[in-house]
């Protein structure tokens, strides 16, 4: 068991509901300032997003805020480094593509994200059965692999995924590409499910934007993950004081 | 070079080719590649099934296509060269075998709306026309750019009653259209299928439109043998995502014929790219240092993919087929002197692989040789392109 | 209707069909056609060149085109259409049918250089398509404005190594283009064949051209034979020249299916015309009160002709085909349901047979009819222009 | 024999060289004053053209006179009328395309033709094998119709043309049609050929544009036809006066 997933466990059986932000990494200069913020505001834990010219999970927001950091001529390796040299106080979970990963090398990447001090990443283009190798490089460096499981996902595979899950289960509420939430989503449903075969942490992402949608997740799951709401306002300025107002309310 | 090793089999549940392939999507898609590898599996052993794709090739879709051989050419370069004429196929390119396939296996496995990307718009054209046969539901995403690029493909899309969407992300281009199919799929796989244009993408896509595009391949090596020409000594396709050429290579996996796959040097992706994962497959990727994507760049649009089927990536590797480029201006020049010469106008990408040949005709092709030229598409889409560049330059 | 009459057969050395047909050109072209009528008898006479007029046909235009059974607009209409596809021929018409018979015998007379007119192009392409197979010099007579509306065909034939000059004279269409190529043919008929495009001109023209796209008639009727459907109630084909009509016609010609003609509302020379003597032949024109010939008018190029060939004129005459007209807004409203259907965008031409099966069915056209249709070509060439028209409308 | 026929001979056998001049009529508003100049130069007799639509044998200069002459609104019946009302003094020969015969009728044709004062007519699309009923009417009424030889004439059908001829034959001097004269012709080898066959007269035409070239024709033929050189001035602006002097040095 890594540092991910002990803490995440440790505040769980608490009791105390997580609230994991989400950043992309660059998208705005003074991007780590904003991390810092939503840290003070009671993040448990930060999802820092390594930008990829083709990102297929992703809506239109974080797009943008790929574009944004990708023409700001941030690397993997520089972003990892700047991560590096901030001391953050709460866990990292990087959320990057497999290519990423696959170019800088396995052993590299694993290399660079300790030494940014991540402690888990999220690729949700590498399911589990492509996972091995990765995950063996990564377990190597203490690094939790977190595993998506989404509303189609039939239960035999959730009980594989639950099986081979670390750090968190990432379930999806909704059938769709980050930052839609136009409907009710399945969240409720797919957390259930994910129970039924794991006792580590669910955190509900995709499609919670407001902290009335957090708080319902908070109902029946163990956290919320909040990207686009959250990406969208910083990538129209504002600055990481607001920010921190803005993330308390998540903050059960 | 004789070849001992079996190639382009079934690349088994994982949808391996050595060590390319795979299946790199996001969870919520995974239940819809497996069930669509359970479907085209079954429907591939159904007689049945084959009997009616055959069926709808024949009535509809125009095949069997010939081989002609292209008799003045041939005197010209010194070499035998016989051409598939997928041109004549409908909608003008080998891509009507693929979207025959994807939708009837859409309807067997219930389903009643397909989505596709597109580039140019032939793929999405050719899987309107399907789509309208079987009175599916069809949406196609194009990159922006594109649309204006190719604004009569658009309408043509339209009449045949598909909805275009117009893709604002990235470069706006085909890339991006897939990420942008891909998208989509997430939201609606229930009832939709995703058909996909190439070899590339998940598994079982690089496995299934190989199968479905063999035709190409199967029928050339009947026509071949029928008319007494045997096995011939080289088969050449262009290769953007690489359904055409794996189509024709199919056919001749387990000959003796050197085959040879032609891409666009400026998206040369097994000689200028890397390995790397995008997607849905791990392939041979033109990527930048840091490992994004990067934009190919051609005359010819069907080519403009920075990536290449899986199955190529493994065939270069394993050494039994070899992956060329050619720039733009042999191109041109290739179209050109196929039109003069034998009244073929073939499409841009097509003309990657006559290019190749007339270079190549008593240099890499020993002179006397035979070779079997995929012509996988007529250039009726390229005529005003090729028109504003020739003028360009007068 | 039963019909015992003997029609479309040998029109004999006067080139007559009933009152119909002839031979009315200038002195100077009399020997030219009299010497094209002996080498067209003999070569129609021999097994060789009716074989090798196949193997190009099959080899290098894509025959035989199949037959579709159009299930989706058969249901709607509550009769059964059966679709011959010219327009998955080579260059996307019937034309090639003629062309390649016309090319080879040029090479066969000895001649080394062909001429034509074209209206909006397919024949034109058609002809430097067929031309630049054999090494024949080729020159295309086009009417200034259609120069300009077609730009991208002449583009297209210059590609394909043709020269096309424009014609200034008269209305600078289709009928200045068939005066001018006349013109010029009198100036060089000694190394010269002028391959008309339709079954009209002089004798033997009109017979020589119906006897080539005879292919068409002659593969449907065996084709349905083959599928079970036996003869179909009505044989439905647009009218311009009258080529591809006669071609289908001439596989029924015996039968008892009804034979039925469509022509552009404007330019129905049957319906609006009177006999007289254009362009060689006898026949049906549209003509002013005082003998001058009109200009007809129709949304698509390929039958914007005054006349029509005289053995239409005959065969309408005698009753034993029907012909009638349908406007320009009932064939766009076929292109775009056959698209939708279908999956088959069809030329403008191709669709006033489909208008007029829509519109006929369940009235002249029983409900449970057998109807062939004759889809003559495809509409990529009339996509840019149906755009226009329907964007107008918006 | 017809008047046509008869004048013609006459005159050849006296060792006189014929002129006939074409003009189209209705192509300029004073037209028939043309024609009176071209008889006062001493044309042996005029051509008079009928336009029509679509004239195949017909150059660029003659196309332009003909779609002017439809464009003022002329039609045959108004051209045959109009020369009726004329006393020209010469034979006069109408030159048209056989639609504009075929389209009035025969009957009503020939009728009209001879109202006009016409006494033969020449119809270049319509050949020796297509005519003959025509040629019935015709001779009905008194009517001569000119036949063409070509250069490209063989033999055996000279002969046959010859034993139809009436009035004159008209030896295509090229193959070209009307108005090209940009080499030598073959006039002189086609009449030697129509010679061995009729003992008509036999004019040359096509190509025929100069004083010079005229009296070439004159060595070896009976006559010469000249069109587009004179209709090309006529629509160029010149007078009757300037056509009477321009005709004059065609005249032998
Ligand atoms: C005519 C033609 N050839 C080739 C291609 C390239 O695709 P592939 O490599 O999958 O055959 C295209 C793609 O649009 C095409 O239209
Ligand atoms: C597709 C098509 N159909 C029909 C026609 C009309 O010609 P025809 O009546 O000779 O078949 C044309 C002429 O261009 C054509 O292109």
């Amino acid at each position: 068991m890594n540092s991910l997933e002990t803490s995440l466990r440790t505040r769980r059986d608490r009791g105390d509901k997580s609230f994991v932000p989400y950043l992309m990494a660059g998208m705005v200069p003074d991007w780590l300032d904003h991390i810092d913020a939503l840290v003070a505001a009671g993040a448990t834990a930060v999802e820092v997003g390594i930008p990829f010219s083709d990102p297929i999970l992703d809506g239109v927001v974080i797009q943008r805020a790929s574009l944004a950091s990708l023409s700001a001529g941030n690397t993997p390796e520089g972003i990892l480094a700047e991560l590096g040299r901030r001391s953050v106080g709460v866990p990292l979970v990087v959320m990057t593509y497999f290519n990423i990963i696959h170019h800088l090398g396995l052993e590299r990447s694993a290399h660079l994200l300790c030494a940014g001090g991540v402690s888990g990443v999220i690729l949700p283009d590498l399911t589990l059965e492509e996972a091995g190798p990765w995950r063996n490089v990564a377990h190597g460096s203490g690094l939790d692999t977190v595993l998506l499981v989404a509303p189609s996902s039939p239960e035999p595979r959730i009980e594989k995924i639950a099986a081979h899950a670390e750090g968190f289960v990432y379930a999806a509420s909704r059938m769709a590409v980050t930052g839609r939430a136009d409907d009710d989503g399945h969240a409720a449903a797919v957390v259930e499910r994910v129970r039924r075969y794991s006792d580590l942490p669910v955190f509900v992402g995709i499609g919670v934007s407001t902290p009335q949608q957090a708080r319902e997740a908070y109902e029946f799951a163990d956290g919320a993950i909040v990207g686009s709401a959250l990406v969208e306002r910083v990538l129209g300025g504002m600055t990481p004081t607001q920010t921190e107002q803005f993330a308390r309310d998540f903050v059960l | 070079m004789t070849q001992t090793v079996r190639v382009m089999k079934d690349p088994g549940d994982d949808g391996r080719f050595g060590e390319f392939g795979g299946r790199f999507v996001p969870e919520a898609l995974i239940p819809a590649c497996e069930e669509l590898d359970v479907a085209f599996r079954d429907a591939w052993a159904d007689p049945i099934f084959r009997e009616e794709f055959h069926h709808v090739l024949r009535e509809f879709g125009g095949r069997p296509t010939p081989v002609t051989y292209l008799a003045r050419l041939s005197e010209q370069i010194g070499v035998h060269v016989y051409a598939k004429r997928e041109d004549l196929a409908h909608t003008g390119s080998h891509k009507i075998n693929n979207v025959v396939g994807q939708t009837l296996l859409t309807r067997r496995m219930g389903k009643t709306r397909v989505i596709a990307e597109t580039g140019a718009g032939q793929h999405g054209v050719a899987t309107a026309t399907a789509a309208a046969r079987l009175g599916l539901e069809c949406t196609v995403y194009m990159g922006e750019l594109d649309t204006q690029r190719q604004s009569l493909n658009v309408f043509r899309m339209e009449l045949l009653g598909a909805r275009v969407v117009p893709v604002t992300s990235g470069s706006r281009t085909l890339k991006d259209a897939v990420n942008e199919a891909m998208r989509e799929w997430v939201t609606c796989v229930d009832d939709t299928h995703y058909c996909l244009g190439s070899v590339m993408g998940p598994h079982p896509f690089p496995w299934m439109v190989r199968e479905f595009q063999s035709i190409i391949g199967h029928e050339a090596a009947q026509q071949l043998h029928d008319r007494g020409v045997g096995t011939p000594d080289f088969v050449v396709a262009c290769v953007g995502g690489g359904s055409n050429a794996a189509g024709i290579f199919a056919g001749f996996a387990d000959s003796s014929a050197r085959l040879v796959g032609v891409e666009a040097a400026g998206g040369a992706a097994i000689a200028g790219g890397q390995p790397g994962v995008l997607h849905g497959m791990r392939s041979m990727l033109l990527q930048s240092e840091s490992g994004q994507i990067e934009e190919a760049e051609s005359i010819s649009a069907g080519l403009d993919y920075p990536g290449i089927g899986p199955e190529h990536a493994h065939l270069a590797s394993i050494g039994r087929a070899t992956y060329v480029g050619v720039g733009d201006e042999p191109v041109l020049e290739a179209l050109q002197l196929l039109s003069r010469l034998e009244g073929l106008i073939p499409a841009l990408e097509s003309a990657h692989a006559v290019a190749w040949i007339t270079r190549e005709a008593g240099r890499d092709i020993p002179l006397g040789s035979t070779v079997l030229l995929n012509l996988s598409g007529r250039g009726d889409k390229d005529v005003a392109q090729v028109r504003e560049i020739l003028r360009g330059r007068e």
